[in-house]
């Protein structure tokens, strides 16, 4: 794992920054303002694949530290892990930009210039999260970005919205301090050291196999606890899930790309991030944390599935299976296993695709028919045959049908588990995708079968309904070939290797 | 209207916050006492304050500063800063009064009770006419005496403005002998501006701030020289003074326009 | 508290007490210019302390007193009185004069304003305002 | 450049007693100088910051009268003032923000009222004298004197307006008066058992001293009148008063500024005059710090949850400033490196942030005559900027990363951790999370506005009197964007703040494990 002096992660995190005084510059000239979005997109995606490309061979980019605070630097490196989800955030804002252009502009919202701007310091504030080297740079730009989304959450400015975003605040803020006073704890047990290293930092593997802990367990376990708060609330396991379903008033490219993809998966791969790299699977195993994350995991699964059962509104139900679905990569980092870490992290991918196709047929059907109330979407499916057509694709893709990248993760997930001889979690894989087709089938069944009126195309403007196309082309390729574009699969592997084999 | 006041003891407060602060003083008055043993014994001549910076106050103190008054010694010399933060103290309070109170008209008692003679009556005229230059010239004693007898420019400033009190009781602010509050404001700054400039003027002659043996005055000895700046500073202490006091009983005694 | 450990300490007492006084009339009396008297009190007890710490047995006022021909006299220290409190005791009476004449200032703009000094008084008028 | 110490207190001094003077010429010249006078101020502050850290032990000092010790076999005879890290940067931004309140309140006051204006501008420059004083004085009974003409400045300059802001002012006059006098007892036994006032000589006599009682009584004593001075929770209640009924142009300064002052003479009473090691006041001064940090812990969290109580946005903003000065008070507490680096971090951040926040709801005052909450609806909107200086302050206050107020938190809490006190990281998260639900809730009023529970569109908020369409002077909006320049720069250039200037605060004691 030889390292790269470069300073192209700085780079990727700050073009967006760059382009807000320009958005706010440009002001009600659309076109330019636009302009601007898709220009910074274009080049931050540029920028992350060339730095994918070294990664994939195996080496770090690492940008030069800047000193932040006595002690500790603002360190930005890009290991295989942090590109991937830079990889997801940077491609998914190109399709999130077309569609919020149109969705936008078709719905006739106002202060668009805010809009976007927030947008793009939430993107950058996603990089950040994805290249830090360290917690405290990983929770500077954690706390930006719950700033950043605030204003996008309440965009209609309308009651709803606000005590949304009311409770969007207090959970995340909550979030933040627990997570700031367990970073500061573990800044004290591991002595000084904070940055994230492969297999983890805070415990030392003694020749004979056992730990030497910095401190008594007790204190590591609330730690962890505290950790697990942090990341827990973005990444919305079950008790603390509660901000995300009534976060769905903000407009739907807000809740598509941040809500499915961005902000919640930050949250997961905090998760991923602590797990791997601060405590280290060995420590978790040796104290017993690992059921104690996968007990949760598990609940929220099932839970978070019965709950999108019962949600009459598809927005509420997509946001309760982003819910379940997100406790796949929680589960597969409690396994700790290899093939349940690369399950995982691809999960990150597989999921953001699918999902992210989902929120967008979502969005067409509003800006159509302006409901999200799932009985009147009977008979759509012969209106709007090529939203539903990507619509269904997203559908299977999460219920875990082959052929479309969800098969994948959900497979490695349960080999992962049968490794680490943790066989019931097979079960509760299976009965999770049996209730996602329970709850996006009917709604498929009813859109295509029930009206017999001839297919006509009644779909909206075109940058409406041609991003859910290209996101569910994706996720079929991804299926097909999972090294498809930059090779997801391949840096999944190099990142579970590292952390199961802790950097070897 | 006369109300009737409460009685000493406070009964207008709740018995609860009163007995609350009664055993919470008596705590703190016990707390006192306990630490009091500590303390040197009244009157003992070789305590601690006593044998540290003191003794030298009073050994060296007419040596250094020419003044054999030792307190007014520490107080203009020595300390000469402490006293300078004084009178801006008192200069405030004179502004705050100004602020608070500025508008009010002052009281002329004579037009108001058109009164035959211009002191009220002829005792009062008379008492007015003799006692105000006595006082004057007992002030200024006390000013320019304050070396070598208990006094200095506090005490002087106070008699002045006593005088000027007199007359405002007596006459209310008569026209032959005015002292406005605009002129009061003007003698308050001036006195004040003497003493910064005392401190300040030192400076331009290499010595530090408030040094009066920097003073460019024709005097060699420097106990001597350092005398005069005391003395100069004095007389701008007594002038602010006299000019606040003379503020504050004036914006006091103001009506309501 | 044997007998000699109290004599020299009678003075301390005597502060303690009226500092008391003047916090307790501080917070009891519910008349403004009561409130006032009393941190009067409060800090005529401090200048009590300085000036009992600077006492001496038997010593002469700071002031050098003439010889015969009219040269002051040079003095042994435990001759003379200690000056320094008292020095800055002329500050802090200086002081309580001001915050006294600030305080009464305000009384007075009280008074106009609301008619009475009592709390009672006071409050009941600016709740109807 | 050798009497700059000097120059601080005589340049603003001169100036104060000549500018009620002038004003009855014309108010106009009156201001002119003070603001001069503040300039040529600032920049003797900082002259001899900057001569100050090159000097050998990092401390210049400078004895009036010229009664050096050294000249005088080593008695200290007279007053002495100290210019080290700390002093030299408080006495920097106490002049500072002195000149920014004086631009800022230049075009509140008519001058038509000549001798009003003149009397102002005198009392804010005496003020600014003795708030420097108190920062630079190296002589406990000089720090009285000083502490007297800040308390009385901000007396009467409490009391211009109105009957509320009067009867405030007399609460706040008994109260200071309790504060000053238990200074006064204290020091008096401090000086009954050393005979010194002057505090270099003080610390090295006090560690002699043996009656621990006495020490301990007088520390007691000191601390009480400092935590009322700087309005710590259960000694508190003078401050919301002044703060809500005060004229809104010299309130900035003094939330800004006097706290601080006062926060540093509590660290120099513990950290320069008794920790002196292994002498009874060590001992006796560590207990009485236990029982102030426990206090400023609670006052952390009580300060923020009356601050979620109040309606008015100043009488917020006052509790706020109770919650943050603690936070304060509990670095000095804590003790270990550290924290007191954080504490003085959120110093610097709290007297910007605050002073911004309390000039930006200046400036909503005189455009809308808002003053509670519900009044301030999409303000943010129509008022831009002072919006946007209004947020940014608040967040900087609330702790979020990119600005001064987290690095201080993070400070303050991995000083905490390396003490092993629970307790205390407890204190600070939930206070920072209080301090966030308050702010929160004025932000989104700000900008999203009230409801009358109907869901519709945000009601017309009334405001007392019609939005003045003029927008607002220049020399209003000036002085809150430069604070809030600061209040950014503190956030983002910390590491060169700590690095620069605050490493060489740290007391003797207390070692940087850098």
């Amino acid at each position: 794992m030889e390292i790269l002096m470069d300073d192209r992660p700085l780079y990727a995190v700050l073009v967006s920054l760059l382009a807000v005084p320009m958005i706010v510059w440009s002001g009600d000239r659309e076109n330019l303002r636009e302009v601007w979005t898709f220009a910074a997109a274009i080049f931050k995606l540029a920028l992350v694949l060339s730095i994918a490309a070294v990664v994939s061979k195996g080496s770090l980019v690492v940008a030069h530290p800047i000193p932040l605070v006595h002690g500790f630097k603002l360190e930005l490196v890009a290991d295989p892990l942090g590109v991937i989800f830079a990889l997801l955030a940077s491609s998914l804002w190109i399709v999130t930009s077309i569609y919020s252009v149109g969705y936008m502009r078709a719905g006739k919202y106002q202060h668009q210039t805010g809009y976007f701007a927030f947008f793009a310091i939430c993107l950058s504030a996603t990089l950040g999260i994805a290249f830090a080297g360290n917690l405290i740079t990983f929770f500077i730009f954690y706390e930006i970005l719950t700033v950043a989304t605030y204003p996008l959450v309440i965009h209609n400015r309308d009651q709803e919205s606000v005590l949304g975003g009311r409770k969007y605040l207090i959970y995340t803020f909550i979030a933040g301090q627990c997570f700031l006073a367990a970073i500061v704890a573990t800044g004290y047990l591991a002595d000084g050291n904070l940055s994230f290293s492969p297999g983890g930092i805070l415990a030392t593997r003694l020749p004979g196999g056992e730990y030497m802990l910095p401190g008594n367990p007790t204190i590591l376990r609330l730690v962890f606890v505290l950790f697990m708060i942090g990341v827990g609330v973005k990444a919305a396991i079950m008790p603390l899930h509660g901000w995300l379903p009534s976060a769905m008033v903000a407009p739907t490219p807000v809740s598509s790309l941040l809500h499915a993809v961005a902000v919640v998966k930050a949250g997961a791969f905090g998760c991923l991030r602590i797990v791997g790299f601060i405590y280290g699977v060995g420590l978790m195993e040796e104290l017993g944390l690992n059921d104690f994350l996968a007990a949760f995991a598990v609940v929220t699964i099932i839970v978070g599935s019965l709950r999108a059962l019962g949600s009459q509104n598809l927005k509420q139900r997509l946001a309760f299976s982003t819910v379940s679905q997100l406790s796949y990569i929680v589960l597969g980092a409690a396994i700790g296993s290899k093939d349940a870490l690369i399950g995982a992290i691809f999960h990150v991918v597989a999921h953001g695709f699918m999902k992210i196709t989902l929120f967008f047929c979502a969005g067409s059907i509003y800006t159509r028919y302006h409901t999200y109330h799932i009985p009147r979407l009977r008979g759509m499916g012969r209106k709007m045959p090529v939203t539903f057509a990507a619509f269904t694709i997203g559908a299977c893709g999460i219920a875990g049908m082959p052929l479309v990248a969800g098969f994948l993760s959900k497979w490695n997930l349960a080999l992962g588990a049968i490794h680490a001889d943790r066989t019931i979690l097979v079960a509760a894989l299976v009965l999770s995708s049996l209730l996602n087709v329970a709850y996006f089938f009917p709604i498929i069944r009813d859109a295509f079968l029930e009206s017999d009126d001839p297919v006509s195309f009644e779909e909206c403007w075109w940058p409406v309904w041609i991003p859910p196309v290209i996101t569910a082309c994706c996720a079929v390729i991804l299926g097909l070939n999972p090294n498809a574009f930059v090779g997801f699969f391949n840096l999944a592997e190099l990142a579970a290797h590292g952390i199961v084999f802790g950097g070897g | 209207m006369t109300e009737r006041i409460p009685g000493v003891l406070g009964e207008g407060v709740s018995t609860r916050t009163r007995w609350a602060s009664l055993v919470l003083l008596g705590l703190f008055g016990a707390l006192m006492i306990a630490a009091s043993p500590g303390l040197p014994r009244v009157g003992d001549a070789n305590s601690v304050p006593a044998n540290h910076v003191a003794d030298y106050y009073i050994e060296k103190g007419y040596e250094q500063t020419g003044v054999p008054n030792i307190v007014t010694a520490v107080l203009a010399d020595y300390r000469g800063y402490d006293t300078m933060g004084e009178t801006t103290v008192i200069f405030v309070a004179g502004l705050s009064c100004l602020l608070i109170l500025g508008t009010q008209r002052t009281l002329r008692r004579v037009e108001e009770l058109d009164l035959d003679s211009p002191f009220g009556s002829v005792v009062l005229d008379l008492g007015c006419r003799l006692l105000v230059p006595f006082i004057l010239l007992f002030a200024l004693y006390v000013v320019f005496h304050g070396h070598s007898s208990p006094g200095g420019g506090f005490q002087g400033g106070t008699f002045l403005a006593a005088a000027a009190i007199l007359i405002r009781l007596v006459r209310g602010k008569g026209e032959s002998w005015g002292f406005s509050r605009r002129q009061a404001l003007i003698v308050a700054s001036i006195g004040g501006s003497l003493y910064v400039w005392i401190g300040i003027i030192p400076m331009f002659y290499g010595k530090q701030f408030l040094d009066y043996s920097g003073l460019p005055l024709a005097v060699t000895d420097i106990p001597h020289l350092r005398a005069y700046g005391t003395l100069g500073i004095e007389l701008g202490v007594a002038l602010t003074v006299m000019g606040v006091l003379i503020i504050i009983f004036d914006c006091l005694l103001g009506k309501e326009e | 508290m044997t007998i000699n450990m109290v004599y020299g300490h009678l003075e301390y007492y005597l502060v303690a007490i009226l500092l008391v006084m003047g916090l307790y009339g501080m917070i009891a009396s519910t008349n403004l210019m009561r409130k006032v008297m009393a941190m009067n009190i409060m800090q005529v007890a401090v200048i009590v302390f300085f000036i009992s710490l600077a006492s001496k047995q038997g010593a002469m006022a700071p002031v050098l007193p003439l010889d015969e021909n009219h040269h002051v006299k040079s003095v042994l220290a435990h001759e003379v009185v200690n000056p320094l409190p008292h020095a800055l005791m002329l500050t802090a009476i200086v002081v309580s004069v001001a915050t006294t004449g600030l305080a009464l200032a305000l009384l007075i703009r009280i008074n106009r304003h609301f008619g009475s000094l009592e709390e009672s008084v006071i409050l009941e008028k600016m709740v109807k305002e | 450049m050798r009497h700059l110490p000097a120059l601080i207190i005589a340049i603003p001094l001169a100036s104060a007693w000549i500018v009620p003077l002038t004003s009855l010429v014309s108010a106009w010249l009156a201001r002119l100088i003070s603001i001069t006078a503040l300039m040529f101020t600032t920049l003797a502050c900082y002259g001899s910051l900057k001569h100050a850290m090159t000097l050998p032990g990092m401390r210049w000092s400078y004895t009036f009268g010229g009664w050096e010790a050294s000249s005088h076999g080593g008695i200290p005879i007279g007053i002495e003032h100290v210019i080290d890290p700390v002093s030299g940067a408080l006495a920097t931004l106490v002049a500072a923000l002195a000149l920014l309140t004086v631009l800022y309140s230049g075009p509140q006051i008519p001058l038509r009222r000549q001798v009003r204006s003149g009397v102002y501008h005198g009392l804010l420059l005496t003020l600014t004298t003795g708030l420097l004083g108190m920062t630079i004085t190296g002589d406990l009974f000089n720090l009285y004197v000083f502490l007297e003409i800040t308390a009385l400045s901000a007396y009467a300059l409490l009391a211009k307006t109105g009957n509320r802001a009067t009867l405030a002012s007399l609460r706040y006059i008994l109260v200071g008066t309790v504060a000053a006098t238990f200074y006064l007892i204290g020091l008096g036994h401090l000086y009954a058992v050393t005979g010194t006032l002057n505090m270099a000589d003080l610390s090295v006599r006090l560690s002699q001293v043996q009656d621990s009682r006495l020490i301990g009584f007088a520390l007691i004593l000191i601390t009480l009148a400092l935590l009322t001075k700087m309005a710590v929770f259960p000694f508190h209640s003078w401050q919301s008063d002044v703060y809500t009924y005060a004229p809104p142009m010299v309130i900035p300064f003094i939330a800004g500024t006097m706290s601080k002052v006062v926060a540093y003479t509590l660290f120099r009473l513990f950290y320069t005059i008794c920790f002196v090691d292994g002498s009874v006041a060590h001992h006796v001064a560590r207990q009485v710090l236990d029982v102030v940090g426990v206090v400023a812990a609670i006052s952390l969290v009580a300060g923020s949850v009356l601050a979620i109580a109040q309606k008015d946005v100043r009488r917020m903003l006052a509790y706020s400033s109770t919650s943050q000065i603690s936070a304060v008070a509990l670095g000095l507490a804590i003790g270990n490196a550290s924290a007191l680096i954080g504490a003085f971090t959120l110093a610097a951040n709290h007297a910007f942030a605050k002073a911004c926040l309390f000039v930006a709801v200046g400036n909503f005052h005189h455009r809308s005559g808002a003053q509670n909450i519900e009044y301030l609806d999409r303000l943010g909107i129509r008022m831009p900027l002072t919006g946007i200086a209004f947020t940014i302050a608040a967040l900087s206050i609330m702790g979020l990363p990119p600005t001064g107020g987290f690095f201080g938190k993070w400070y303050l809490l991995s000083g905490a951790v390396e003490k092993r006190a629970w307790g205390y990281v407890l204190a600070i998260v939930v206070g920072s999370l209080l301090s966030a639900v308050y702010f929160a809730r004025v932000i989104e009023r700000l900008y999203v506005g009230s409801f009358d529970g109907t869901g519709h569109s945000p009601s017309r908020g009334g405001t007392p009197r019609k939005f003045s369409k003029e927008n607002l002077p220049f020399l209003m909006v000036a002085p809150m964007a430069i604070l809030v320049i600061f209040t950014i720069l503190v956030g983002f250039y910390n590491y060169d703040l700590v690095s620069g200037l605050l490493q060489y605060m740290l007391p003797a004691g207390v070692e940087w494990k850098s």
